[in-house]
């Protein structure tokens, strides 16, 4: 038994929350240092366990397994495709820039030295814990495991919403505070609703598995195999039901069309960092466990409900982008943004072709930095100001030209700019998705316009124009904020330019997951490439 | 060789990360810098083109291959560039105007305290179109198409305090946005067709497509140029992108990217050949435009709008040779590159003449200048005299083989092309002379500036006037030595095809050309008549309905606003309202609901034990007749 | 008695049981309906009676003593003590607070006795043994034979609830003084300890102002002092505060006097002192009131 | 007659006591008809004794009166402590966890 890496990568964050959140009251700046250490050292475990996972090998790599509740076929198993690394590198990528984004977030507002409330200290702890939660749903390869943490995540992410807003809101302190405990409510009643469901259908496959196979499992592995020996033949309409069962939670936490009226709440009430930590982590669970548990367990339910989910993916497009157009607050239009961009992803995944399905991979990790990137500049924006309105800002450009710099970048990258890495992912979903269905595939193409509209007016109604009174002496980009942006727009220029290394890992991974599904990518019609390549 | 490909781009944009990240530090260098660098392309290109030059005419193309882009399955995309002489003569035509121009923008825009800024996207500009001509195959090409996008967009917006600039680039990019879908869907259609978009493969095997598709990529290829190239129906950006500095509009939006709609029509030629109804279509476009512009032209006041009015006129030729298939396409590359030197020059005399003129645009305020910028004089005169096609000047030989090629198409078609191409050689020299007389004749209708002070206007620096001086030479020679033996067409020929030297029907050219000069002498004359002769009055007069909806872009903003950005407004703000109270309404009617029916039920809860042993109660009486029922069944 | 085992009763048994039967559901009734509870009460001693002279005429000898013995000598007396404790005379209102607790009582009551009834009638009960082999060593020894071999375990369990319930009565009724009571000069010391009002509460009317208990007497310096209203009053926070009336009324008086004797103080000047002296006079009686607390 | 009417009236009782647990507020009244139901119970037990012609049915009203007494004393217990402090025996004002 070798040292068990992927145990250890979702170990480390909850230790280090736990030590974080035991740090005593006053000695807030440790907590600070302490967390971003841990965030650092998971993110140098997620580049070993990149570094180890041999893209030609495996499918599952580094794989752990224990028994875990043998009664119910329950098993502590865990493992990584290519999908897992690329996300779990995201993961654990982002949250060191989490952390260093919201340094002064949770500092109290007073200094009270008897007090022993620790919201620093509780902040950064939440963080780390969501960090392990989101990296063992990558992880695991046991359903019942992986819905364990898939639901667990939502208590640190209700607490994180609900207890850390903005310290400026346009309604005063106490409406903040009203708003900000209807999103957290809202965030964790869809979230459960839909994980409830799912639980429903985990339970379902418990009981199809131990009627077939003799003994139940929830194992991923163990399963696939199964169909794969014809061992396991689940009938046609509880394959469907069960499907929806799982789709349904992982559409919630997408989020796609019409389950989608909490992230903008959430969004919008919390801070950048936490906001980034929604969109950019924790909702790529979301769309992760569509593309290995939906079409990995349920292939020919997934293929029944193909048309009707590019629909919805195809709403919720153009639905995100129309609806980020006539946002007037800058982090709803974000949200909105965000929503966009799930149905690009989700469209990607069902679009059932390889370019699809990478191209959604990619976009799942891009978006996560590009995301970040603007979120991340918008929270500094706002922190500044300490107004959420595109109304109350204008000229920002005239008075801080590196923030609208990076604000611009980042713009650019969620309008998928070519050149920066979005691009790369959402070509790539169009045409996958053009591929098999062109019609759609045309209409999803207009949400590129739609992307340079509300990208480019939210950037010409704060940026530019004459300096709006308020801000004459907003100051431009601090050194540590510089630090957090400046690699991650790195990041995405460089994965724009060379992202090969990323689809040489995801690639083999995708391919497997469209042998599950038996489709293969349907071939050009002239095929021109003959004696060229 | 290969290697100086890349270095063609690597040049610029390395000006622009240094510019751009390089901070306050090169405020005092750096314009000398992203000069510098961009001369540097310049050469690289120049070495390349001899180089070139010593080859076989079929054997001159190079191509390298830098690295695999983006694989995926089937979908491979590379960086790889490809230089052959079509991609040559954008690179020397980029790289040599563009250095011009920087050398230009570092007097004009010698006071601007971003002046590090502006060549730094200067840069960004030059390496975003090389690269959009040497990539050698269509996702490249749009990382170039939308760099340069981008690029406008940053300088269109330079000015950014100003919120008609803001608004202007915002705009420019938003509609050439609509022209990336385009190209988006066609390279897509590309790829599910061939399985591949690089140039070789695709054209090569064109022709086994059928032509429903090459049409349907064509159509897709032609509203790409058409967003790009401010083609009608997307040409509402290029007017407004004025707002930008004068340098940019010489050279994104006259000599070099507007042409890249162009290009791309030219570049794709085979589809083209293959889609008749997609050429018919092109032609259609180009000849709207040619006269869109053109009447556009005529009514601006401000000289920088009657410029790009005329742009877009000049490009509307371009792309109808474009669409006359390999017929035109040397005369529409012929017509871009003299198009880029004399439009280029007269952009910088136009701001030259702004700058003596305390930044003034509108040419009502201007009159009898001549005497005071004499280089100015000359070489707007030269640039003017190229345009309209005074013999023997560039524009002469360009206009006037596209006009021939557009009649050599024959039937009806022919006849309509030729007509409206000569028809806009009329009214170009109509609304040059206007704009000429305007400006440099007549007496001064100088206003003085909202300080009160009466403009000084004045000679503008070296570094401006050798630009303009190299430009105008180039308006007045480079049509006659690209003629010199059908030089230019024996040069592209192994790109475009050697069909045109065959034209379908004899063509009486003398007459042909005599009508060209007749048009243009018209022209001129009707202009004399209207504003040589008589004073312009300094306040626009009321004019006809034509006149009134030219001065409004032919009311194609209006349209845009009220069906697209009302349209628009209305929609979003309809859907914000739709999501607010349907799709959210219905979860949180859901939660009202159930919270209503639990405020019910909760009172069934009223704490007295009594109560509940009631229910107890009458739950034992339940279970026993449950069970009597069942024993009974 | 041995006759007993048969498919039907003697007669002589069912005429007991008939007339017994009904006053043992009068006596239910009785304890159900009767507002005193000392009256239900003595109607349940007398089911219970009936009921132990059922089960003799059902063969349980034993319990038939025991219930006499046992519950109605025993918890019937302890349910008296109880009554006498609670109350003996207090009646219960019998009108019903909870809104349809009748109604839904007695529909659940009818259709469960019912429900109950129709049961038993169809269980379809002929088999009929008798006791007359069970008893035959004797009822106490079947029982005892029963009780300490089948049933030890639960005998014995029972036993332990016994003895638990019994300790649980008396932890539960016995109500122990842990503390010696504080004596009068500890409380004083205590007082003082605290820094609460040491000197003894101001006497009632200390400069009354008026006659009625919940106006507080001014103290020497003019502001009122509230601890001179019984506690009751100022915990529910009926101190009635007439004191800018009274000062007003002062005013207007010395004003009055003033004029009428000639002097030359100006009305207003006067006011103003009197409104100073009962603004400080206030704070004065906050502070007083933040040390009582 | 037929011993089963010993039933009959076993359900009777027990009824009515389940009624007056319903309806009666006093505690102590509350309780006296939980004493009813108990002894209605017995009455079924010790007839069923007699039907099946074995004492367990005995045996178990015995226990049943054995735990009635200890819930008696308890309950009493209850009765009494809640009295002290609230001075009201109506089960009605022991009411704390209504919202």
């Amino acid at each position: 038994m070798s040292f068990p890496l992927l145990t250890a990568t979702a170990a480390l964050p909850a230790l280090g929350a736990v030590a974080t959140a035991a740090v005593p009251a006053e000695k807030r700046t440790v907590a600070k240092w302490l967390a971003l250490l841990v965030s650092l050292g998971t993110l140098v475990l997620a580049a070993i366990v990149a570094i180890r996972f041999d893209p030609d090998g495996a499918r599952f790599q580094l794989t752990e397994s224990h028994a875990w509740i043998a009664d119910f076929g329950v098993r502590y198993e865990l493992g990584v495709d290519g999908i897992a690394v690329a996300l779990v590198g995201l993961t654990a990528l982002l949250i060191p820039f989490i952390i260093a984004a919201g340094w002064h977030d949770a500092d109290p507002l007073a200094e009270k030295t008897t007090s022993r409330w620790r919201p620093t200290q509780g902040f950064f702890a939440l963080i780390l814990l969501v960090e392990a939660m989101v990296v063992i749903s990558f992880l695991a390869t046991d359903v019942f495991l992986f819905y364990i943490f898939f639901e667990a995540m939502l208590i640190p992410m209700y607490f994180l919403i609900g207890g850390f807003g903005d310290r400026a809101h346009q309604h005063g302190e106490e409406e903040a505070g009203r708003q900000r405990s209807y999103a957290a409510v809202k965030f964790l009643l869809y979230n459960l609703a839909g994980g409830l469901i799912m639980l429903a259908a985990v339970i379902g496959l418990y009981a199809v598995t131990s009627d077939q196979l003799g003994s139940g499992t929830f194992s991923l592995q163990e399963i696939l195999q199964a169909r794969a020996d014809r061992d396991l033949d689940i009938a046609t309409s509880t394959e469907r039901w069960l499907f929806l069962g799982f789709f349904f939670a992982f559409a919630v936490k997408a989020p796609l069309w019409p389950l989608h009226t909490w992230l903008p709440n959430a969004m919008g009430e919390s801070t950048a960092p936490i906001a980034v930590l929604i969109t950019a982590v924790v909702d790529k669970v979301g769309t992760f466990a569509m593309l290995r548990f939906c079409l990995g367990l349920f292939p020919e339910a997934s293929q029944w409900a193909t048309p009707v989910i590019l629909v919805l993916a195809l709403i919720s497009i153009v639905y995100g982008a129309l609806l980020a157009v006539g946002q007037r607050d800058i982090k709803r239009l974000i949200a909105f943004a965000s929503i966009s961009h799930f149905g690009f992803i989700v469209m990607g995944i069902f679009a059932m072709t390889s370019q699809g399905q990478s191209g959604a991979t990619l976009y799942m990790v891009n978006h996560g930095i590009s995301t970040a990137a603007l979120m991340l500049v918008i929270g500094f924006l706002i922190s500044r100001r300490g107004s959420r309105l595109i109304a109350d800002y204008g000229g920002v450009q005239k008075v801080a030209p590196v923030l609208a710099g990076t604000f611009l970048i980042g713009g650019l990258a969620t309008l998928s700019l070519p050149g920066l890495a979005p691009f790369v992912s959402e070509f790539l979903v169009l045409v996958g998705t053009f591929a098999r269905y062109p019609v759609i595939g045309i209409i999803a193409t207009v949400g590129i316009v739609l992307a340079a509209v509300y990208v480019l007016v939210l950037y010409q109604r704060t940026m530019t124009g004459p300096v709006k009174s308020g801000l004459e002496k907003l100051p431009d980009l601090r050194v540590r904020e510089v630090l957090v942006v400046a690699p991650l727009i790195a990041l995405l220029i460089g994965l724009g330019v060379y992202p090969k290394p990323l689809t040489d890992i995801v690639n083999p991974a995708v391919g497997h997951t469209l042998s599950d599904v038996g489709e293969k990518d349907p071939k050009p019609e002239h095929d021109a490439r003959g004696g060229d390549k | 060789m290969e290697s100086l490909i890349g270095l063609l781009v690597a040049a610029p944009l390395l000006g622009a990360a240094v510019l751009l990240c390089g901070g306050r530090r090169l405020d005092r260098t750096g314009h000398w810098l992203g000069t510098g660098l961009a001369f540097l392309s310049f050469a690289f290109g120049l070495v390349l083109f001899t180089d070139m030059l010593g080859k076989d005419g079929e054997h001159r193309a190079l191509h390298s291959h830098l690295f695999s882009w983006v694989p995926v399955g089937d979908f491979q995309a590379d960086v790889a560039f490809q230089l052959d002489q079509l991609s040559m003569t954008f690179v020397l035509l980029i790289t040599g105007v563009g250095s011009l121009i920087h050398l230009y923008s570092v007097g004009y825009m010698e006071h601007d305290e971003r002046r590090r800024r502006f060549f730094g996207y200067l840069n960004l500009f030059l390496a975003a179109m090389l690269l959009l001509v040497i990539a050698d195959n269509y996702l490249l090409l749009y990382v170039g198409w939308e760099g340069v996008g981008l690029a406008s967009y940053l300088l269109i917006g330079f000015w950014q305090h100003k919120p008609s600039a803001a608004t202007a680039a915002k705009k420019a990019f938003i509609v050439n946005r609509v022209g990336d879908f385009g190209l988006s869907v066609a390279i897509m259609l590309m790829f599910t067709t061939f399985g591949t978009f690089a140039f070789g493969p695709v054209l090569a095997n064109a022709t086994e497509a059928g032509e429903s598709k090459l049409t349907a990529i064509g159509l897709m290829l032609l509203l790409a140029a058409c967003g790009k190239s401010a083609q009608v129906p997307l040409q509402s950006w290029l007017g407004d992108a004025m707002e930008g500095p004068t340098p940019v509009s010489a050279l994104i939006h006259a000599a070099t990217m507007v042409t890249a709609g162009v290009y791309l029509i030219v570049r794709s030629g085979a589809i083209f050949n293959g889609a008749p109804d997609a050429q018919t279509a092109v032609m259609v476009v180009g000849a709207v435009t040619l006269l869109f512009g053109a009447i556009v032209g005529c009514a601006k006041d401000d000289i920088k709008k009657g410029l790009a009015g005329s742009t877009m006129s000049q490009i509307g030729y371009m792309v109808l040779a474009a669409g006359l298939g390999p017929i035109g396409y040397v005369f529409a590359i012929m017509h871009l590159v003299t198009h880029g030197f004399f439009k280029a020059g007269l952009f910088l005399g136009a701001g030259s003449v702004m700058h003596g003129m305390n930044d003034e645009v509108d040419m009502r305020k201007y009159g009898g200048l001549r005497k005071y910028m004499p280089v100015t004089f000359v070489t707007f005169g030269l640039g003017y005299l190229a345009i309209i096609g005074f013999p023997f000047l560039s524009g002469f030989y360009s206009k006037d083989h596209l006009i021939e090629a557009a009649f050599a198409r024959g039937a009806t078609q022919g006849w309509i092309f030729g007509s409206v191409a000569l028809l806009g050689a009329a009214i170009t020299a109509f609304y040059m002379t206007r704009m000429m007389l305007m400006t440099f004749f007549g007496e001064k209708r100088w206003q003085p500036d909202e300080n009160g002070e009466l403009p000084h206007p004045h000679e503008s620096p070296k570094t401006m006037t050798i630009p303009m001086v190299i430009l105008a030479a180039g308006s007045v020679a480079a049509g006659f030595i690209f003629n010199l033996g059908e030089r230019f067409v024996h040069w592209l020929e192994p790109v475009t095809g050697y069909e045109h030297g065959h034209l379908p029907e004899p063509l009486n050219v003398p007459l042909i050309t005599g009508s060209a000069v007749t048009a243009m002498v018209l022209g001129v004359a009707l202009a004399w008549v209207k504003y040589g002769r008589r004073p312009v009055p300094a306040v626009a007069p009321r004019g006809n309905a034509l006149t009134w909806a030219a001065r409004r872009d032919l009311l194609q903003d209006d349209v845009n606003h009220v069906v697209l950005v009302r349209g628009g407004e209305h929609l979003t703000r309809s859907l914000v309202y739709l999501d607010h109270k349907v799709v959210d309404g219905v979860v949180n009617g859901t939660a009202a609901t159930v919270g209503g029916l639990s405020g019910r039920m909760r009172r069934v809860q009223n704490g007295f034990v009594r109560s509940y042993a009631v229910s107890m109660f009458g739950g034992a009486a339940v279970l026993i007749a449950a069970t009597l029922f069942m024993r009974a069944v | 008695m041995n006759a007993l085992a048969a498919y039907q009763t003697s007669s002589g048994e069912a005429a007991q049981f008939w007339v017994l039967a009904i006053f043992a559901v009068a006596g239910a009734l009785g304890t159900v309906l009767m507002r005193r509870s000392v009256h239900s009460a003595l109607c349940l001693a007398g089911t219970m009676v009936i009921l132990a002279v059922f089960y003799l005429a059902n063969g349980a000898y034993f319990l038939g003593v025991v219930q006499i013995v046992v519950y109605t000598g025993a918890v019937m007396m302890l349910f008296l003590f109880v009554l006498m404790l609670v109350g003996i005379t207090a009646t219960d209102s019998l009108k019903e607070t909870i809104k349809g607790q009748r109604w839904w009582a007695a529909a659940c009551g009818i259709g469960f006795g019912i429900l109950l009834m129709a049961g038993i009638g169809n269980a379809g009960l002929k088999d009929f043994n008798g006791l007359a082999a069970a008893n035959k060593p004797g009822n106490v020894h079947g029982l005892a034979e029963l009780i300490f071999t089948k049933y030890v375990f639960a005998f014995e369990l029972t036993g332990a609830l016994l003895i638990t319930a019994a300790v649980a009565g008396m932890v539960l009724t016995h109500k122990e003084k842990t503390e010696k009571p504080l004596s009068q000069r500890e409380q004083a010391a205590n007082r003082v300890k605290e820094g609460t009002h040491v000197p003894p509460l101001p006497a009632p009317g200390v400069y009354a102002r008026h006659n009625a208990v919940d106006i507080a007497g001014l103290l020497p310096d003019g502001s009122t002092s509230d601890l001179t209203v019984i506690k009751t009053l100022r915990d529910r926070g009926q101190i009635r505060d007439v004191s800018q009336e009274a000062v007003n009324d002062l005013a207007a008086l010395e004003n009055r006097t003033s004029a009428y004797q000639g002097r030359t103080t100006l009305p207003g000047q006067a006011q103003q002192d009197h409104q100073r002296a009962a603004a400080e006079g206030a704070d004065k009686a906050e502070t007083e009131k933040e040390v009582t607390k | 007659m037929n011993p089963v009417n010993y039933l009959f009236l076993s359900a009777l009782l027990f009824t009515i006591g389940a009624a007056g647990v319903l309806i009666r507020r006093n505690a102590i009244v509350v309780f006296m008809c939980v004493e009813l139901m108990l002894n209605a119970c017995n009455l079924a037990f010790v007839t069923f004794s007699r039907m099946h012609g074995n004492l367990d049915g005995q045996i178990i009203a015995f226990f049943t009166m054995v735990v009635a007494a200890a819930e008696v004393v308890v309950g009493l217990a209850i009765i009494v402590t809640v009295y002290r402090s609230r001075h009201s025996a109506s089960v009605d004002d022991a009411s704390l966890m209504k919202l």
